[in-house]
Formats: C-alpha cells, structure tokens, sequence
C-alpha cells in the first residue's frame, strides 16, 4: 500500500506508522521521519539573520504536489523492496514545533526501509512544489533553497 | 495556441499574478520561448529573465527549456522548491 | 534527553515519537525505526529452510544490555548533533507481527536523526546480548548471526 | 582468585549452566586462558574451543582474549548477539 496526502490537517504519526504493520506478519522494519517548524529558523534555512519565527505559511501546487509525491513513491518502489509507504505534507499557516511532513517505509528488512525513507524525503525537498514563507517580527520572507538538500538529492544519482 | 500559466509562491509576490491564460503566436515553440516572451515585458517581469533561479513545469511536471508547449497547456513558473 | 529501556511489555511508537519533540521549538527532524517479529524467519535470518515461525523469544544479558544500548546512543551523540534519543528493545516471547525494537532521534536537521537512527541500530544489531529462538513446527532454533549485520556495523568505522 | 561465570542462549542450552562460580588458579591470567581451561573439561565444553564462533563479556562489556580476568569479575560467554 503506497498512499500521499496534502493537507491542512495535522496527522498523528502513531497511527500512521501502525498503519504500514496492522494485520501482518512480513513486515520486519518500518523507518519514519516526521519533519517539524523550527523556531530558530530567521533568515532563511541556508543561514543569516538568527532569531526567532512566528509562523510559517506552506504554499503548494495543488494538483502537481500529489503527483511528484507519487513519481517519487513510485521511483523508490523500483528501487527497494518496500511493502508499504506513507506520506503526508501539510501546508497553510503552520507554528513553531508543528509537524509539516511524514515519510513511514515498510519492509521486510531495515537497510531497505532506512534507504528508501532518506530518499522520499531528499527527493521530496528538491522536487515536490512546496514553498516556505516566515513570518518574522520584520514581515514575512520566504525561505531560500538550500544547496544542500541538492547534494542529498544528487547522491542517489547513481 | 491558448495556454494557461501559473506562478507560485514568491515569484507570484513579485509578478501580482497567480496565474493568467495566453493565446500565443506560433514563433514561441518552447518552455524557454515562453520565458523569455514573458521577461520581455520588463519591470517586475525581468523576475523570469535568464540567470533568474526559477524552475518550470509543464502539465505538472518539472521539465527543462527545450520541451515544447502546446495548445492548452498547464505551465507553471516558480522559485526553487522548500518543502519538507 | 537520551533514555533506554529493556522490558518485556510492548510500546508505543506514536507516544515515543511524540515525546521527543513536546514542549519544543528546536527540533526539525525526528527518525524513528520500529523493529518487528516476521513469521516467515525459519532458518535463521541468514536464510536456510523457508516456512511459518510461531514465536520468537528474545533472551538478553540484564544490565549488560542497558549498558550497552547506552554506550552506543553515548557514540552517536559525540558523532551527530542530535537534541533527543530513545531506544527500547523488549524481550521474552514475541509474536508475529510484534514489535521487538524502538529508536527514535531527534535532532535540528534531518541528515543527523537519519544518520543516527541507524547507526544505533546497526550497532544494537551487533554489539547488544540480545539472542532470539524461535518457535517453529520441529521446535525450538536459534537464530544465526548475519553477515550483513556485521558489514552493517562496519561501515560506521570512518 | 573467585569469578563469576555466565552463559547465554545457545552456549546455555548446550552446557546447561546458566552460570557458575569458579576459583582459579594463579595460572590463569586472562580470557583466553578461561576459555581455554573450560573447553578442556570436555564434552559439551568444547563449544567454548578455539575456532568456535563464541564471544565473551568482562563485568558486562565485550572483550577479546587477551584481557586480564581479575578477582570478583563477571564473566560471560555467549554466541553472537541477534537481537533488533
């Protein structure tokens, strides 16, 4: 079972993650992510300005957002054996310590359900239409892309 | 050749538009035909010029300057992606 | 906060997960892996004769096994920047489709927790006195040691 | 010298001792030489011969052969762990 959602709604990361094992018996190794809002994150993720955010607003493009997520799920499924993904990305108006992302990989063997997690999310960073904006106490500025979610996504180029 | 084009995120901030349909003369054969007609009209629209850090996507999916565009397709402009 | 615990009763991933980020605004990345009983493990992990297993039982070394779990989150928080850790591993007799281990880390970026999460269970994997039996149609088998365990452990030596 | 002896999952089974306490002559000084003097009782015991894929714990931390045992010590022989 392979399944994306983009949603406003928080999501519960128990529940998601006994969802990929409920009622069976070949799954020996489920590896999650959950990705939050920081509070630190002023300035952009790539550095400058330190301080602290207020908020961050999610901006995507409904319709693309699902089906990258898809390609994306689907590519690691070519690649590792996997018998169950999950993700989920939020977006709208998000504070600080909010989830924003959850990648869950079930397979029968860890290293499989480890690679295949990291990969959904590098190439999530670099390839799903999601936009950060923060709110600062200067106004709002939207987060730069880093240069190293890049060389993460890169290294499964091979 | 009538398309639609979207644009996302600070991008639309810049342009004031999120998204507006084109009829386009046949001499704009590409994603970067596209580009470049669009930047031409200056000002803010020099946001699209070339060297600008922006991506595309044709019928939702991320694809490079030399795709073509066709009749009623779905383009869309923006910044590099932050997601996740 | 880095705690471990070796107990016989289950756990819940979702509450595991959940406390290492509540309360807090600095962690951005949380991975987790949850490790559980496959009914089809006959013949040791290494492969051998295929069929069901009816139960697993996981016997350990008291205190050497917290020892060592410690010892090993220890190692990773002086390699990886990382704000929270949580490890459980159960023992006594588990049944298909139970979970057997938990590791949670939490960190600001999400290279770290992933990095983390599974060198604490490469390592678990090879250094923990954890042993498993299983229960099969003709008896009781130990499990055999994997190859691919200790290759596992000994990519980390950098 | 008085030490502690303990044997798990397999090495348990097969030698039916669960532990044991020893007092040892001065003659031996290390892991290794424990090992060593236990497979000679023979029998079952020579699980613990050399070439047999057995590790060994002192007061709760794997080590090799060569480390010292001392007085008062926890030792502890068992196959390679599986757990996870």
């Amino acid at each position: 079972m392979n399944r994306v959602s983009v949603q406003e709604a928080d999501f519960d990361p128990g529940t998601e993650t006994e969802a990929l094992t409920v009622g069976r018996t070949d799954v020996g190794a489920v590896a999650t992510f959950v990705g939050l809002v920081r509070a630190d994150k002023l300035g952009g993720e790539s550095g400058g300005a330190s301080g602290e955010i207020s908020a961050m607003t999610l901006e995507h493009y409904p319709g693309m957002t699902e089906k990258s997520l898809e390609a994306i799920v689907a590519e690691a499924n070519t690649r590792w054996q996997l018998l169950g993904t999950r993700v989920i990305h939020r977006f709208g108006r998000l504070l600080p310590g909010e989830r924003i992302v959850f990648v869950g990989v079930a397979s029968s063997h860890r290293s499989d359900a480890f690679a295949a997690c990291e990969f959904i999310m590098d190439y999530l960073k670099t390839r799903a239409p999601f936009w950060k904006k923060e709110d600062t106490p200067e106004g709002g500025r939207w987060v730069d892309a880093r240069e190293a979610d890049d060389s993460a996504a890169e290294r499964w180029k091979t | 050749m009538s398309i639609k084009v979207l644009y996302f995120a600070s991008l639309r901030e810049t342009l004031g538009y999120s998204h507006e349909t084109l009829t386009l003369r046949p001499t704009i054969a590409t994603l970067g035909d596209l580009r470049s007609h669009l930047a031409r009209r200056g000002g803010v629209w020099e946001a699209l010029s070339e060297g600008r850090n922006v991506r595309a996507a044709i019928n939702q999916e991320m694809v490079g300057p030399d795709v073509a565009v066709n009749d009623r397709d779905e383009i869309a402009f923006f910044p590099p992606v932050t997601g996740g």
